[in-house]
């Protein structure tokens, strides 16, 4: 059952960037050390105590070759930093196209959760060939999203939400890690990520209990959680509104502007009063322990989908 | 010449109760007390490994459980972190040898010098206490709020014996720096200095000026985990990256505290059994300082994925790279040294090429690790564990082990058996490699690190390492037995037996209680070895 | 006191071992104390980044959660060790005069101060407590606080009480040392124990000069 | 050092003092006036300054032997070091890169 590995699947368009950068350093490193190792052995050879080697012109001009095994390193380090860095800063920017799927992690498994509907633990399906984008956040200390067939890894911070994105190319079952300490079962918290083609995909994502959608979901909570009774349509109490809130400016009590993301939205329910909005008085109850972090994503893509002008989407 | 009369009075006989010894302000006297007590932690954190190693043999190891397993890698990462690896060098042999090689009768603050080790004990049992009360599970890097709001070890019994310790390594390290700085012999100039000295200066900077940085943070961990006060945690408006931050800014820095004088060992040994001065002295003691420096402008490369901006990263990124060069600079260096030597391959030579071959592989994947692209993949897998293995354990350890035998004569006044070094050396070298080159590939595979089980594709490079663990063992017992041996019943090894230079060798071994009979004037350059005979030349 | 006659100082101050001169000795006792004191500087340093990172983040509502912190109490105590770091550097001046009597007398205003210090400190601590702002023990403000009031004040007692606890162990310092100078162990070649008391002294100062206006002085405008 | 070097320094002392209560006083007033994020940078200004009088003259940095003078400068170059680069985090974290195409 034990099937040996050299290398690890390959499996997304950032994997093979990754992995030319990676065994290009290989040989560096190689030509490096055998340099070195080489260089000791003969000398340890040829120099060795008593031998008739010729130790003539020990003259001290050793100032050339100072300054080049500091300059050439140097520029090969900038040269490696700058291709690593680039690689890096375009896992940072997913294409606007990108599919979201909303990750949160806890002690000690993973959910996922597809705006279609379908709630994931544990397994990740995923279309081929498409930009995916995981929004991750965690309910408890630090995790961290690992998948080694994409490269790609990144920590998820309780009360923060991460972006990692990567297209999978090579449809096949792939690891899940977690590999941020996370306590007892830390070595346990993974699962598998399912690449499937697409139309198997729309397939799967058809398949099995139809779901509402997040923001299907998101809407029922906004209700039963009391939400609407302060910023629903025709709720007495003056609230801010909703609708066109994301991705809008804010102007906050304090002066100060920010952007309405998901993380701002986040703030708001569970720590309401560190940022009011101009205009309006801190009347909101902190939701913290009302609703889970899954919940919170749920309610996120609910306001995200409300159109300016609208009330209610669904 | 110490001729078989009665044998002239050394530090070794000046008084022989336990009381004068638990008492003493000689430095060669602490050096030998912080000796037998980081070899008894040695030994504590190798069980940890030991079992470490047999639970990952197979990929659901059941011999410990999960609990057992993270607190063993705990124990193993506290230890030899704070217990072990940053005191080795600059305790021992450093404590031994800083006075001596600058012509000086003592340390400047030799009561501060036996604090620090009272210290060290001290807070060692507090830290001791917490594993023998059930141990503590956060890995040795307490990340929050894990450690401070959900382990349920034994955290603050843990952190407060770190942070006891930590006063031990600043008395050493200012200890150090004022001796360096006042205390040379008449003629010592700054260039004149051993790169011994120039490298212990350069960990002294960094125990002095990291170390608070950590007590402090380690403090926040235990207030944040009695009163939870939010210093830490998102969820009262906390960051828990401000913890990392911290942790980092100073046990980045602590890796160079502990390879750093490795790297001054070198120095020492290859020049003498190369018999030749060191090639480009100035470039080597600035290296020194250089990564000393360096070495506290890179921590954000633990932070990579970690939540830090990524301008931030890219930062840290470059400024990793720069530390690069001159660890380059040292390497070339010391290859360079061996060009028209004498080459003679003593025990401590071999343990010191050891070192230079495995810092070398060390350095070059901390490359890998400084690319922010690559360590988005590597991060916190095995690759991560075989890189600083390759320069805590194979920099590190084997200079401490080939200084310890360097100046052996010098420690105990004998002589030990040159085959069975030669042996040990040997054997930690092939089981080193055979331990931790499989790593990078597993790492590379996607091993994430702290698992106690793992998917089987991963089994053979797990078994490999284990294998070469237990070669490693024995690298590591072998030289218990046969220095313990010499240094009773060795034979005497007269004051200088290597023909080294340096004036540590110009006076009797053991030396005598204030190490100079007169104070010892300098007049040429360090390692003025004479140039060698051109054997029909 | 003043009729007391002082005692002679019977020998010349002790050369340890490891000096081959008194200089050196001095100068090594000298260089030693700057090193710590560069080893308190991170200390505290810690805390100010730590301090810098919330500040930064969260100033709205670090400039509210700071009025209850009294802008009195704290200037005073500014004054307070302002003049204690004066006379510090005037005990100095006396050491190395060799003046026994003016030293003593400056040792202890200096220390007096340190006192003054303190006290005013845990006035200022009780009137906190009171409007129960103090984090761990009793945070229960009876006034209207921002939401991380709490980190506000998390930061205000580590910084101010480690400052404080340094305070502590320099007032039995220069107790210690008055006490010394008392017994005719203060000659004018004694002055470098006194110097090396004074740059811990006035380090103290130096950190408090920064945490008054980090905690005292924001947001008094508004 | 020798003492005869700063025996006349009672003088510097008190002028010193009277500069930092003066110092004192300044940061008291600027800190009723509403300078928005000026006041801060005031306030920190005085007291740098006020700092920086401390160490060149009461405790005498200026006469000291030229390694006690590079450590008084090591402690705040590194506690610099520390803040630069953990704000240099803080203050670029909220920049995220525009959307990849």
């Amino acid at each position: 059952m034990n099937e040996f590995e050299w290398v690890p699947p390959r499996a997304s368009v950032n994997a093979i960037q990754v992995d030319a950068l990676f065994y290009s350093m290989v040989g560096f490193t190689a030509l490096v050390c055998a340099g070195v190792a080489g260089a000791i052995v003969y000398f340890c050879l040829k120099y060795r105590l008593g031998s008739k080697a010729d130790r003539r012109q020990l003259g001290r001009r050793y100032l050339p070759w100072e300054f080049s095994w500091t300059a050439i390193p140097l520029i090969i380090a900038i040269g490696l930093f700058f291709w690593g860095a680039n690689l890096y800063f375009d896992m940072f920017r997913p294409p606007a196209d990108a599919q979201l799927i909303y990750v949160v992690g806890k002690q000690w498994m993973w959910k996922f959760e597809h705006p279609e509907g379908p709630r994931e633990i544990n397994d990740l399906h995923l279309p081929a060939g498409r930009a995916i984008e995981l929004v991750m956040t965690s309910q408890d200390v630090i995790h961290d999203v690992f998948i080694p067939a994409f490269r790609i890894h990144h920590d998820v911070l309780p009360g923060r939400y991460y972006t990692e994105w990567f297209t999978p190319t090579t449809p096949g079952r792939y690891h899940l890690f977690c590999s941020q300490f996370c306590g007892y079962a830390h070595a346990e918290m993974g699962g598998t990520v399912t690449v499937m083609p697409p139309a198997d995909y729309a397939h799967w994502l058809a398949r099995g209990n139809p779901q509402p959608s997040m923001a299907a979901r998101g809407f029922r909570l906004f209700v039963e959680v009391g939400c609407s009774g302060c910023h629903g349509e025709n709720a007495a109490v003056h609230a801010p509104k909703l609708a066109g809130l994301y991705g809008s400016v804010v102007h906050l009590s304090n002066g100060t502007t920010v952007i309405a993301d998901d993380r701002y939205i986040h703030d708001h329910i569970v720590m309401p009063g560190s940022q009011v909005v101009v205009g309006y008085r801190n009347l909101m109850p902190s939701f913290k322990g009302l609703v889970t972090e899954d919940e919170i994503l749920e309610l996120v893509a609910y306001i995200k989908s409300l159109e300016p002008g609208e009330r209610s989407a669904l | 010449m110490s001729v078989a009369t009665s044998a002239p009075r050394n530090y070794l006989t000046e008084g022989t109760s336990i009381r004068s010894w638990l008492l003493t302000t000689d430095h060669k006297r602490i050096a030998l007390l912080y000796l037998v007590t980081i070899t008894a932690f040695f030994v504590v954190g190798a069980i940890a490994m030991a079992l470490i190693r047999l639970e990952l043999m197979v990929p659901n190891g059941t011999m410990i459980n999960a609990e057992e397993y993270n607190k063993m890698f705990t124990m193993h990462g506290v230890v030899m972190v704070w217990f072990f690896l940053i005191p080795s060098i600059p305790t021992v042999l450093g404590n031994f040898l800083v006075p001596m090689m600058i012509g000086a009768r003592d340390v400047a603050f030799p009561r501060l010098n036996l604090a620090s080790w009272y210290v060290f004990v001290t807070g060692s049992l507090f830290t001791m206490a917490a594993m023998v009360l059930g141990g503590v599970d956060t890995g040795w890097t307490f990340y929050t709020p894990y450690s401070s709001l959900f382990s349920n070890g034994h955290v603050i019994l843990t952190i407060v014996g770190v942070f006891i310790v930590g006063f031990a390594s600043i008395f050493t390290g200012l200890n150090f720096i004022v001796t360096v700085h006042k205390l040379r012999a008449p003629g010592m100039t700054w260039f004149r200095l051993p790169l011994f000295i120039w490298a212990t200066y350069a960990t002294s900077l960094i125990l002095v000026l990291a170390t608070p940085v950590l007590a402090i943070t380690l403090a926040a961990v235990a207030l944040e985990r009695l009163f939870h006060v939010g210093i830490f945690d998102p969820a009262l408006g906390g960051d828990p990256l401000l913890f990392q931050h911290l942790f980092w800014f100073y046990s980045h820095p602590a890796v160079y505290i502990m390879i750093l004088p490795g790297m001054g060992v070198v120095n020492e040994v290859i020049c003498c059994f190369a018999r030749k001065r060191i090639f480009g002295y100035e470039f080597v003691a600035f290296s020194s300082l250089a990564i000393a420096f360096l070495g506290f402008l890179v921590w954000g490369h633990h932070m990579f994925v970690a939540g830090q901006s990524i301008y931030s990263s890219m930062t840290f990124s470059i400024l990793s790279y720069m530390v690069a060069i001159p660890s380059a600079i040292k390497v070339f260096n010391w290859t360079a040294t061996l060009h028209k030597g004498s080459i003679s391959l003593e025990t401590p030579m071999l343990y010191l090429l050891g070192f230079v071959g495995l810092f070398t592989i060390g350095g070059m994947t901390g490359l890998f690790l400084a690319s922010l692209a690559i360590d988005t993949h590597v991060h916190d897998t095995y690759f991560v564990i075989a890189h600083f293995h390759y320069i805590m354990v194979g920099g590190m350890v084997s200079a401490y082990l080939g200084g310890i035998h360097f100046w052996w004569p010098k420690i105990s006044g004998r002589l030990y058996s040159e085959f069975w070094g030669r042996v040990a050396a040997g054997l930690l070298f092939l089981g080193f490699n055979l331990t931790f080159f499989p790593q990078f590939i597993v790492g590379y595979l996607g091993m994430p690190r702290r698992y106690h089980v793992y998917p089987p594709e991963f089994q053979v490079w797990n078994v490999l390492s284990s294998a070469g663990a237990s070669i490693l063992a024995v690298g590591y017992v072998l030289p218990l037995f046969y220095l313990g041996w010499s240094f009773f019943f060795g034979p005497e090894a007269g004051p200088n037996p290597w023909g080294a230079t340096g004036l540590e060798w110009r006076t009797p071994s053991p030396p005598p209680r204030d190490n100079f009979d007169e104070t010892p004037i300098v007049t040429e350059e360090a390692y003025a070895y004479a140039a060698p005979e051109v054997a029909g030349g | 006191m003043r009729h007391r006659r002082w005692p002679v100082a019977k020998s010349e101050p002790l050369l340890a071992h490891q000096f081959s001169d008194r200089t050196q000795q001095v100068e090594a006792d000298s260089l030693g104390m700057w090193v710590f004191i560069c080893t308190e500087v991170m200390f505290f340093g810690a805390l100010f980044t730590g301090y810098a990172l919330y500040r930064f983040t969260y100033d709205a509502e670090f400039r509210l959660a700071s009025h209850p912190v009294s802008f009195l109490l704290g200037s005073v105590n500014t004054g307070v060790l302002l003049t204690s770091s004066l006379f510090m550097a005037l005990a100095l001046h006396a050491a190395q005069r060799g003046d026994r009597r003016q030293l003593l007398g400056f040792l202890w205003v200096t220390a007096a101060l340190g006192v003054v210090f303190l006290a005013i400190k845990l006035k200022d601590y009780s009137d906190l407590w009171d409007h129960g702002l103090v984090p761990a023990l009793h945070f229960a403000p009876d006034l209207p606080m921002p939401p991380r009031a709490q980190l506000f004040y998390v930061f205000f007692f580590f910084m101010t009480g480690l400052h404080a606890l340094h305070v502590l162990i320099g007032v039995v310092v220069l107790l210690g040392l008055s006490w010394l100078a008392y017994r005719g162990r203060c000659s004018p070649a004694d002055h470098p124990t006194v110097e090396n008391v004074g740059l811990y002294w006035h380090f103290v100062d130096v950190v408090w000069v920064f945490l008054y206006p980090l905690f005292y002085l924001m947001g008094r405008s508004s | 050092m020798k003492p005869d070097e700063h025996v006349y320094a009672v003088r510097a002392y008190l002028g010193v003092y009277a500069a930092l209560v003066g110092l004192l006083m300044a940061t008291v007033a600027i800190a009723r006036l509403d300078l928005g994020a000026g006041n801060a940078v005031a306030a920190l200004v005085i007291g740098a300054v006020k700092a920086v009088l401390i160490v060149l003259v009461f405790m005498n940095a200026r006469f000291s032997p030229p390694a006690s003078r590079v450590f008084a400068g090591v402690g705040f170059f590194w506690l610099g070091i520390l803040l630069v680069l953990t704000m240099g985090d803080i203050v670029t974290r909220g920049w995220v890169p525009s959307a990849g195409e």
